[in-house]
């Protein structure tokens, strides 16, 4: 579904990713995992567009099967094209309520009615945003903001969904939920790229997963080979 | 624990904690780094490293808790009389003086330490010549012994990478600093560059006689230097020891790795 | 001061500040985006007026109508200043842009010079609306009604818009999140053009009112509208719509009240915004409704 | 050769050079030309100085007109005549002190630019708490408030009428000695280490405070400097013209000197003297568009106006498509000249 080949980006003086291949076959669980600064965000930062200095192929197959090259696109035709991403942080925004938030996440699509029966679906997927629809963003807890960044991604009905870091800040029992959910989202037939630092909830829901270290690929293999993997502690832990 | 406590305390926080808004960023930090050590603070994503930082150089006051330097209540000094007191830092973010060259940046660093005054330039008081020319010495000569001589008239923001990280330890040195703190020196370096890092830190603190406290992701780097670490999980303190200790404490590979490897290891 | 004088003041103080508030509008709208004094704007609200006399005066056309043009036309000069002069910049320093936006303010003035001659011109005022009416022992201009009624009608209208449409849900969504709006599919460029285009079509009718009220119009019309325009919305606090008009309102109702009370300061009355300005901006820079802006270190 | 000594005596032999086309343009120009030249010299004082503030220290003020009306104002008052005085102000008279003092021009000019320089501490110290385009609207309304001031003070200045016949002392050499101590009061200043602190303020104020430098401290001293000369400049151009009134100091000028600045170069001294010569020249050339133009038999009536559209469409034009101006940050030296044609072509 989606082929990246050598990519390279550059941030600031940064070389920050340097000629990766990734793919991602319809209808899996990718993750990309690697420490701080190992160039797994500004991959899917460059998928999306938000990234000016890409050098490589980015393919992306849509439902209709017609590949599109993804490098020095917009973000716009990146949601047209049927890719959502919920950026890393949240990024909710703090004055608009919960369902405006939704809404936001509607934003190129006019059907009304379906529109509402997706925020009903999301509210169904979280229930707790339900009760919250008419609050600010901002006054959410941290748990409920990832729901909604989950639930907004997904109100552009996209075939892949890219999540940065969705368990960063959550306690615990928080991080399972939303791998529950990562879960659940898939089984419902959407492709997931999923970019985390906590390496094993990551590796234990992902079909396949890529293991990232000063913007190289160093490791890849199923999540289940890659659990069992010693080097995957070093790469954190520094051995 | 116990060559830890000997020698003398040159930095001290005590219950520190800062809240914004209702987010606690720091929340009873409890810091004592001995004189002439290496020590670290760690921890993941948004635990409160940088803001403790932040705390200790006087660009954000504490909502409680104290600094001490020295034994000198620091807390709430403004940036550029903590640093004149003796804590110099780089930043996360190199933040050098991106239009000036290299040369200019370690002048600038300079500056705290200079006694003459502006007025002084256009009289042309041999006193202030003098100065300007020690100034000027001075700074050849860091630039020289951190390696940076050849790019001491290039434009700052047109070095590479990790020669800016050094730039921008050179700066913080040229302010006579006697502690130094280095947010994520290795960011961005590969496996070589970050292995000579390591030499780098160790060789300054000889050279000039400091003690260095560094926030670092790099893992091989933060075990391979430190002599005590301190990890920061959601701005609260979850584990402080050696390298080894920390290495294997199951709260610290749960903050890093998540929560199932209790259940896996 | 007699209780009538008052309420006479009070009248032309409430009108002087919805016209403050209307340009003011576009000014916040403008900064609250794109963080950019549009120092253009004043001359958008000069534009609106022009149009407006050329509109009655040598096309002919009844003042309504007119004035819908003139407010039209004035709109596509807000998008069209925006495409020109600030789009490019994007991604520049914030000076540069803001060296832009002079550049551009004194090109529409001298432009108008030009094209329009220095000369004031006379406004024609409908003649109901100057005809003074006299309610008790007040007597007030029916554009004294008029015009607040009209002021605070569009802008529950542009209130409408910013919070019960989907442009309006992005425009408030790119106020504080620039990136996460894009990638919510949203074209940033086609909001910000909507952001200009709404608040010339404000400064235009503010200006338009303007003329009738003081019906003399020349180039120079909108710089010190504009100027105190900008000091009501930092007094409203920068990026607030209603914090605007709120501005507009007491920044109209403190000149006009300052000269009745003090008529010997009235010399000093274009001093009065700006030593406001100075008092907010030491005082409080977010100003009555503005959220602060932090600086991340 | 010792660059350095090279160097000075290079500077002293352009000095010089510029000392003999001053004394050449005096006897062989006429009065049109010499008021062009002495219009370059002002602009450029003004010009180094708003670059001390905005382009070294990184302050967008936009009060130059403010300052530089309070040294024309103060300098114009100083060398009136008391008799002058006594029969300008009709709508009030003078007051006590100001109907009597009088001084000397070199003095005149010292007390407009030191007064200016007061005024920039005053406003300076809680203006420049802030930073950005607020600083900038607050400068400019002080300005607008300093102008207010003026036209309603009018025993002191006779209010919106203005001052007219003052001395026109400020010929070409006036003009020129005062530049070329601006010159070399900034330039000294610039390229000590003070001008690297000014610099690391502008590049970035929280990695500065972090180097021990005291910001507000030196962005208050970089202000007041630039007041300094600002009013210095004001005075000289108030004996230039003779005549000055309030209206004259408006946000109009502030926008000529920044003008010139945004050509030259900010962050550029050489720039901002390179964008005086070229802007005052262009904005005297531009009166022919404003002129009523004969060809043959027809007279092609003047534009007013135009040559503020062609002037703004300039700016515009320079931020769109060439932002850093002529030099950039860059300045003309000597050893850049050597570097460049000295060692016979060897180029870097």
């Amino acid at each position: 579904m989606l082929k990246i080949d050598s990519l390279h980006v550059y941030y600031g003086g940064i070389h920050a990713v340097k000629g990766i291949t990734i793919e991602i076959p319809r209808g899996k669980i990718v993750t990309l995992i690697g420490a701080n600064g190992a160039g797994k965000s500004s991959t899917i930062r460059a998928i999306a567009g938000l990234v000016k200095h890409v050098q490589g192929h980015i393919a992306f197959t849509g439902r209709d099967g017609k590949e599109t090259e993804l490098t020095g696109k917009t973000p716009e035709t990146m949601v047209k094209l049927g890719i959502a991403m919920s950026p890393e942080g949240r990024r909710i925004l703090p004055h608009l309520t919960v369902e405006e938030n939704l809404r936001l996440g509607a934003y190129i699509r006019t059907d009304e009615d379906g529109i509402v029966s997706d925020i009903d679906m999301v509210y169904s997927l979280f229930p707790r945003l339900r009760e919250r629809s008419w609050q600010r963003g901002g006054t959410l807890s941290g748990g409920e903001q990832q729901m909604l960044a989950v639930g907004r991604a997904l109100m552009s009905r996209p075939d892949l969904i890219m999540l940065d870091e969705p368990s960063l800040g959550l306690a615990p029992l928080l991080v399972k939920e939303v791998f529950d959910i990562i879960r659940q989202i898939n089984s419902e037939g959407k492709t997931v790229l999923l970019v985390e630092q906590n390496a094993f909830a990551a590796l234990k829901v992902a079909d396949y997963a890529y293991i990232l270290e000063v913007g190289n690929v160093v490791l890849e293999g199923t999540g289940e080979q890659l659990l069992s993997d010693s080097r995957v502690k070093a790469a954190y832990l520094g051995g | 624990m116990t060559t830890h406590a000997e020698r003398p305390c040159a930095l001290e926080t005590q219950h520190l904690t800062i809240r914004f808004g209702g987010l606690t960023a720091v929340s009873d930090l409890n810091l004592a780094v001995p004189h002439g050590s290496i020590v670290g603070l760690i921890g993941p994503n948004g635990a409160g490293k940088t803001t403790a930082f932040n705390i200790i150089t006087g660009f954000y006051r504490p909502t409680e808790g104290k600094v001490l330097f020295y034994g000198e209540d620091i807390t709430g000094r403004l940036p550029h009389l903590v640093c004149k007191t003796g804590i110099s830092r780089t930043f996360q973010n190199i933040r050098l003086f991106s239009n000036e060259t290299v040369l200019q940046n370690v002048m600038i660093g300079c500056h705290v330490r200079q006694k003459s005054e502006w007025w002084m330039a256009p009289l042309m008081l041999p006193l202030f010549n003098r100065e300007e020319k020690a100034i000027r010495e001075r700074s050849y000569h860091l630039l020289e012994s951190i390696g940076l001589l050849p790019y001491a008239n290039e434009i700052s923001n047109s070095l590479p990478y990790g020669a800016q990280r050094r730039l921008e330890i050179a700066r913080a040195l040229a302010t006579e600093p006697r502690f130094l703190l280095l947010d994520e020196p290795a960011a961005g370096m590969n496996p070589q560059e970050s292995l000579e890092l390591m030499g780098f830190i160790r060789a300054l603190r000889k050279e000039y006689d400091l003690t260095i406290l560094l926030i670092e992701h790099d893992m091989k780097v933060v075990m391979g230097v430190c002599e005590y670490i301190w990890v920061l999980d959601y701005g609260v303190l979850i584990a402080e020891g050696g390298p080894q200790a920390i290495q294997s404490n199951p709260k610290v590979i749960e903050a890093y790795l998540g929560e199932e490897v209790t259940a896996d290891a | 001061m007699s209780f009538n004088m008052f309420v006479q003041h009070l009248f032309n103080a409430i009108t002087l500040g919805s016209l403050y508030g209307l340009v003011a509008i576009g000014y916040t709208m403008v900064y609250g985006i794109l963080r950019l004094i549009n120092f253009a704007h004043g001359d958008i609200f000069m534009l609106g007026a022009y149009f407006m006399f050329f509109g009655t005066v040598t096309f002919n056309l009844p003042w309504g109508i007119a004035a819908v043009i003139a407010v039209a036309a004035s709109s596509v000069c807000g998008v069209f200043v925006d495409r020109i002069a600030f789009r490019p910049l994007r991604d520049a320093p914030r000076i540069s842009a803001l060296i832009s936006a002079i550049g551009v303010s004194f090109l529409i003035e001298n432009l108008s010079l030009v094209l329009f001659t220095g000369l004031p011109r006379q406004v024609i005022q409908p003649e109901w609306m100057v005809k003074i009416i006299t309610i008790g022992e007040i007597r007030i201009l029916p554009l004294a009604i008029v015009v607040p009624v009209i002021a605070f009608t569009l802008v529950l209208g542009l209130l409408w818009i910013v919070y019960r449409t989907k442009p309006g849900l992005a425009m408030r969504a790119i106020s504080k999140d620039i990136e996460t709006t894009r990638l919510m599919g949203v074209s940033v460029d086609k909001i910000i053009a909507l952001a200009f285009g709404l608040g010339s079509a404000l400064a235009a009718a503010s200006g338009i009112m303007w003329a009738l009220r003081y019906p003399q119009i020349h180039p120079f019309m909108g710089v010190f509208p504009g100027f105190k325009a900008f000091i009501a919305a930092v007094f409203g606090g920068i990026g607030s719509i209603q914090g605007a008009m709120i501005g507009g309102m007491l920044l109209g109702l403190i000149e006009i009240m300052i000269i009745a009370f003090f008529p010997s300061l009235s010399g000093y009355r274009d001093a009065f915004a700006f030593i406001l300005l100075i008092v907010i901006l030491l005082m409080k820079p977010t100003g009555l409704m503005g959220e602060k802006l932090e600086d991340k270190i | 050769m010792n660059p350095k000594i090279r160097n000075s005596i290079l500077n002293i032999l352009l000095v010089a050079l510029l000392g003999g086309f001053l004394w050449w343009g005096e006897r062989n120009l006429d009065g049109y030309q010499i008021q062009v030249l002495n219009l370059i010299a002002v602009n450029a004082i003004l010009a180094l100085s708003l670059n001390l503030i905005y382009g070294f220290t990184g302050m967008f003020s936009l009060g130059h007109a403010g300052f530089m009306a309070i040294g024309a104002y103060v300098s114009a008052l100083l060398i009136l005549s008391p008799a002058q005085k006594e029969m300008m102000w009709i709508l009030e008279p003078v007051i006590w002190p100001f109907s009597v003092m009088q001084a000397p021009f070199l003095v005149s000019v010292i007390a407009g630019g030191l007064v200016a320089a007061l005024i920039g501490l005053l406003i300076a110290l809680p203006v420049l708490r802030l930073g950005g385009d607020y600083l900038g609207i607050a400068t400019m309304g002080f300005a607008e408030i300093i102008r207010v001031v003026i036209t309603n003070i009018t025993p002191i200045t006779n209010g919106s009428l203005g001052l007219k016949g003052i001395p026109d002392y400020a010929g070409l050499w006036w003009n020129y000695g005062w530049f070329l101590f601006t010159l070399y009061f900034i330039v000294r200043i610039v390229n000590s280490n003070f001008g690297n602190v000014f610099k690391a303020i502008r590049d970035d104020e929280i990695a500065a405070k972090n180097m021990g430098i005291n910001t507000f401290r030196y962005r208050v001293i970089s202000f007041s400097i630039g007041a300094f000369f600002a009013g210095v400049g004001g005075a000289l151009m108030g004996s230039l013209i003779t005549t000055i009134d309030p209206k004259m100091f408006s946000f109009l000028l502030t926008y000529n000197v920044l003008m010139i600045v945004v050509t030259g170069g900010l962050g550029s001294l050489t720039g901002s003297i390179l964008g005086s010569v070229v802007i005052t020249i262009l904005l005297e050339w531009l009166r022919f568009v404003e002129n009523p133009l004969t060809i043959g038999s027809f007279e092609i009536p003047g534009i007013p106006g135009m040559r503020m559209v062609v002037f703004s469409l300039l700016l515009i034009f320079i931020i769109l498509f060439r932002r850093e101006g002529i030099m950039g940050m860059k300045e003309w030296t000597w050893d850049g000249l050597f570097a460049r044609f000295g060692k016979g072509g060897k180029t870097e």
